[in-house]
């Protein structure tokens, strides 16, 4: 993370990025905990580790017009657009407070105020609806796009070969990007991908393909930018961010598949303290500052959670509501 | 009072509707420069252009997924799919997406979209291109669904589709599309959930929907020359269903048949006939009679194509086990 | 003869059958390395290396369609399923290809390949992950589609549809994998085809299949402490149907509870439903009750989930209105 | 065609190729006289103008271990896979003796002993069915390959995307051929996709992408043969073969999307006639043995007709045969 990079924003700006990257983090260790305590229950998926990619990317964004969707690791990309941690919270804890109404649980946060669409359990199927939801952004001329995340599993899917062509041949503004956190339950990505390098495939649709470190938050935030920039314009991209998730799968997951070493060997380029690290050394951050900051977050968990706990279940009555209009 | 055909009455649908709300849209192969595989969207390319009228690449999740996310983000998308049999490629988008984003949002989200073409057996067209799938879409709930079997209902109820703030699917028929029927000039909009009385009668009660009404009308036909008058229900909404509407007739006529040309396990049909006993059990002098397609993929051979669907003489021949008369 | 669970006795199954041909191979995602989402395929990678044992992408279409393929050239492919709810990607290929292809060609082809995985809710899974399409398989002439619902029907039945020279799909459940029965040691194989009795009785007939036979079996305990005899029939086999069998223990009852987890319209439980009632219409005392899954997307919450789903009390709620005895 | 590429095969090989494609022009204008007398009904999609694809490619293989599978457009693979013409009338006739029996019609032709594996109605059903194919040609070891037609319209579904992918992440030993006849029903191939150039695509799979003339026998057929030998070591590929249909998408095509003059100028590169004069240039056919040949082959059409004619239809005994084993 150069100099450079920082100096493209105010100081205001990396803190915000910071705490943003570092509430997630928060909030997920949080829900991991409140699983084993059986607070929460079903698929979990954590997006610890990845914090650089949601927050660098949906950053770039004026959710005032813009849209974020993606798929059931989604508690970091609701917390990134602003959704507030104790109905994410409570959603976990299947509270009628919660984002969903507890009707949607850890796969299907939704914030709609917030432009956030979700949120969904099957793999690939938000990658044509995010190329829909651009239609409609270019249809009624609001200047917004689109940023539509899924996972390198989810690149195999054949959703993306339709959705890609579908986005270019109307230049929709719309920008996909895949967060390569190298495993798709147990599969390394190596083993079912038929090239190495998926940001290339852009050319099969004669899109423009972006590769970014995904741990490194500034370097994602500008090859976001730059794709932003160009989807304003009608020009569709695809962006490859290789990343990392710390924890399984799901919550259930023992990981035969990878090595301890892996995993300490990703916890060291960790994004969250390469980035306050950079920022501490350009003199953005003190270490005071971080105190508090964590401190403060520490705190706004701690009351999500207290939310969560307090809030009431949904009522019977609920199970045929919110059906129909 | 025009006289008009289904597909003309869809078109005026269509028409009126894209006129009526810049949010409509309709997308779908074909639809545009091809005027519509079947013609239903004729003249539309050339009078709202081509940001409102589609043509799609052969890619029915992409396009059908695309549908879901417009209507997500404020507009009412019409979905044609060439063919529902077609269909079965984006159906994850339409039960998973569609029906549901409403309810795993707690509400928060809408998706008025409209999922359209031609359903069940034409002619000639083998295994792959000749089936009804209404109970896949039956099925599911957060889902509408009609088969409109006049034009009347098809301009209509695809008319309140389009309003309809529910994903709603619509259950054309090829050979529909040329049956002429009169359509009151004026505008008019026929509510969803509705079954049809398409014939009075105090004997017997035949129920269906979509293309078999017309071997239904001709079965009534024939059994009012035995002397035999069937009431007729058309039910036009299969989700939800206007159970009242057959309750209220079978418990006139304490017999009834229904008519679906889908395969019997699993149909729609066969739920039909379950909620009829069920509702009417004490009233029924004779078990509920189901004819079904025949439980095959269709053959291409139109002998056998046609041995495969419901006609008459099945009709007749289930008459006269409900009726117990021999000479039906 | 040993106890084992579910789990294990599919996976009994699948090395007996992988051992004694070689044509027999597995294929879907994390069967491999992973030894499946669900463990039903643990050990088998370490002993048939990674030919026989094929990890796939996510891309349930085109692993579906190659496991088709692989049919028609010889081989017997057993295709696993994360859960039926992303099958329906790939529903095409099974209904608009392994389905048909030995209809279409005139009964050249053969499509010797079985489907299986997880179908219906778990628990706090949501509304995707929370379903029951048994009736998008049954429906479908030219496939045949099993439940087992114990270890020895899980071991017996999964290894005739290996052995099938049709396309079987098999409705498995995550719940259920973990219970567990007695398996005799000889290799035994179960008929496709034959209901299964789960409990003999005199005074009502409950029909089920899978996992609700849990709540049923229940049920039935609850039901003989009121004096109330249940006969049981786990249906194991929904295409072929075994209607035989359930006309034989209704003809004998004179009353019917069918119990299905799916949405009730166009349901296999319907089907059934009415199937018995046009079946046996003379000899019921009562109406075909039917206990289906709430008409509804599977909300999050637990209590909504249970709630959502044939219980008990369901059950109890329609034996009292079978039997006509307030007192249940 | 240059006198080079004419060389490399045998005077008898070219009579035999010619005479395949000449056969295939005839069946199907035949067949498009049955369906005007309504003796054929339903869709009925002619292959004229694409003969040399079929012929060239099929040609290059040992059908005694290798497979082919097209869409519904398939009478002249199946005629090419070497399929008894009298099968196939029959078949569209709907009668009894049809290689299908009159079940499939004319989408779905079948000649298993010939592996000519169908016939498919479904927009790019095949290819992942095909992907299947010869993933059990790899698993049995037959050393055969299995050659799989699409259409450019098909290209767009996602069924290609997945088993692009499967195909060379396993080695499949297929190769995929893209008809581009420009035009999937009436949409011209470049209004719906993102690239002018199918085989560039390829390298999104880390295959090797070809394109040839597709009205060049022999182009297409050296092309082909240059994939089949990969695939035989384990290297799928993919072929764009750029080709023309004469008549309308089905027989009820009104044809408004394209000229005349489009059909004309493409009728003057017929793909019989081009290869017929190169032959006959070149010394290896006169035109008496040309006369001679079409005479032979009208008269094998006509037999076909009247056998079709004379066959029974299926007993209606045969509705419930043929769906269970
Ligand atoms: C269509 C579909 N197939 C399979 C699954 C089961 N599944 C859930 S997550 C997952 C792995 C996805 O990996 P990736 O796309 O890399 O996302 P990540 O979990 O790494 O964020 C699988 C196979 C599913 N939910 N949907
Ligand atoms: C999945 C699916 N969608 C749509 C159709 C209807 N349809 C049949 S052929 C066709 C055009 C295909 O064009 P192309 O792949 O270029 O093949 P060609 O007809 O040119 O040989 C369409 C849209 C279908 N049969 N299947
Ligand atoms: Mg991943
Ligand atoms: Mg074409």
């Amino acid at each position: 993370m150069s100099r450079q990079d920082l100096d493209r924003y105010a100081r205001e700006e990396h803190v915000a990025t910071l705490r943003t990257m570092q509430l997630i983090r928060t909030f997920e260790e949080k829900a991991g905990m409140m699983y084993g305590l059986r607070k929460i229950g079903g698929f979990c998926h954590l997006y610890t580790g990845q914090e650089a990619v949601a927050v660098g990317a949906i950053r770039t964004l004026d959710l005032a017009k813009d849209y974020v969707l993606t798929a059931y690791r989604d508690h970091g990309h609701a917390l990134a657009c602003g959704m507030d941690p104790r109905h994410a919270m409570a959603e976990l804890f299947g509270k009628v407070t919660g984002c969903s109404r507890g009707k949607g649980g850890s796969m299907h946060f939704f914030d709609a105020d917030r432009h956030f669409l979700g949120g969904n359990g099957i793999v690939g199927a938000q990658i044509p609806v995010a190329a829909g939801v651009a239609f409609a952004q270019q249809y009624q001329g609001t200047g917004g796009v689109t940023l539509c995340f899924f996972g390198d599993g989810a690149f195999h899917q054949g959703a993306v070969h339709e959705s890609f062509n579908l986005a270019r041949i109307w230049n929709l503004p719309v920008v996909y990007i895949v967060e390569n956190n190298q495993w798709g339950m147990g599969t390394n990505w190596k083993k079912v991908s038929a090239v190495d390098d998926f940001a290339t495939t852009a050319s099969a649709y004669g899109m423009q393909g972006f590769a970014c470190d995904g741990l490194d938050v500034m370097e994602v935030r500008a090859v976001v930018e730059q794709a932003v920039a160009e989807a304003r314009k009608g020009n569709p991209s695809f962006i490859e961010a290789r990343t990392y998730r710390y924890k399984g799968h799901s919550m259930s997951d023992p990981q035969k598949y990878r090595t301890r070493e892996e995993i300490d060997a990703y916890r060291k380029r960790d994004a969250i303290a390469m980035y306050r690290a950079a920022l501490t050394e350009a003199g953005l951050l003190t270490d005071s500052e971080w105190e508090a900051m964590t401190a403060d977050i520490d705190a706004l968990i701690d009351q999500a959670v207290t939310f969560a706990e307090e809030s009431p279940e949904p009522a019977l009555s609920e199970l045929y509501a919110d059906i129909y209009a | 009072m025009a006289v008009m055909t289904y597909r003309e009455a869809l078109n005026r649908a269509l028409d009126e509707e894209m006129a009526r709300d810049p949010a409509v849209f309709l997308i779908g192969e074909e639809v545009g420069e091809y005027d519509g595989a079947y013609k239903v969207s004729k003249g539309l390319l050339a009078k709202y252009g081509p940001t409102r009228v589609k043509d799609t690449p052969i890619s029915e999740l992409g396009f059908t997924g695309l549908g879901v996310g417009a209507a997500l983000a404020g507009l009412r998308p019409v979905v044609e799919w060439m063919t529902h049999n077609f269909a079965l490629l984006s159906l994850d988008q339409v039960v998973n997406n569609a029906a549901k984003m409403r309810q795993m949002s707690g509400g928060q989200l809408s998706v008025p979209i409209v999922f359209r073409g031609p359903n069940g057996p034409a002619e000639y067209l083998a295994a792959q291109h000749s089936q009804s799938f209404a109970a896949y879409w039956a099925h599911v709930p957060g889902l509408k669904v009609i088969a409109p079997a006049t034009p009347a209902d098809a301009y209509g109820m695809l008319k309140s589709a389009i309003r309809d703030d529910n994903p709603v699917v619509v259950l054309e028929a090829e050979l529909m599309y040329g049956w002429k029927g009169e359509v009151p000039d004026e505008e008019f909009l026929v509510p969803l959930g509705k079954a049809r009385l398409a014939r009075e009668g105090e004997d017997l009660t035949i129920i269906t929907f979509s293309k078999p009404i017309q071997v239904v009308m001709e079965a009534a036909a024939y059994l009012a020359t035995k002397g035999v008058e069937a009431e007729v229900i058309d039910l036009r909404s299969l989700r939800p269903l206007d159970e009242d509407a057959l309750v209220r007739s079978v418990r006139k006529t304490h017999r009834a048949i229904v008519v679906d040309e889908a395969w019997p396990l699993a149909s729609v049909g066969s739920s039909v006939a379950q909620r009829v006993m069920y509702q009417c059990f004490d009233q029924l002098d004779a078990p509920v009679e189901l004819v079904a397609g025949e439980d095959v993929p269709m053959p291409y051979n139109h002998g056998l194509e046609l041995a495969a669907q419901p006609s008459v003489e099945k009709i007749a021949a289930a008459a006269r086990r409900v009726c117990y008369r021999e000479d039906l």
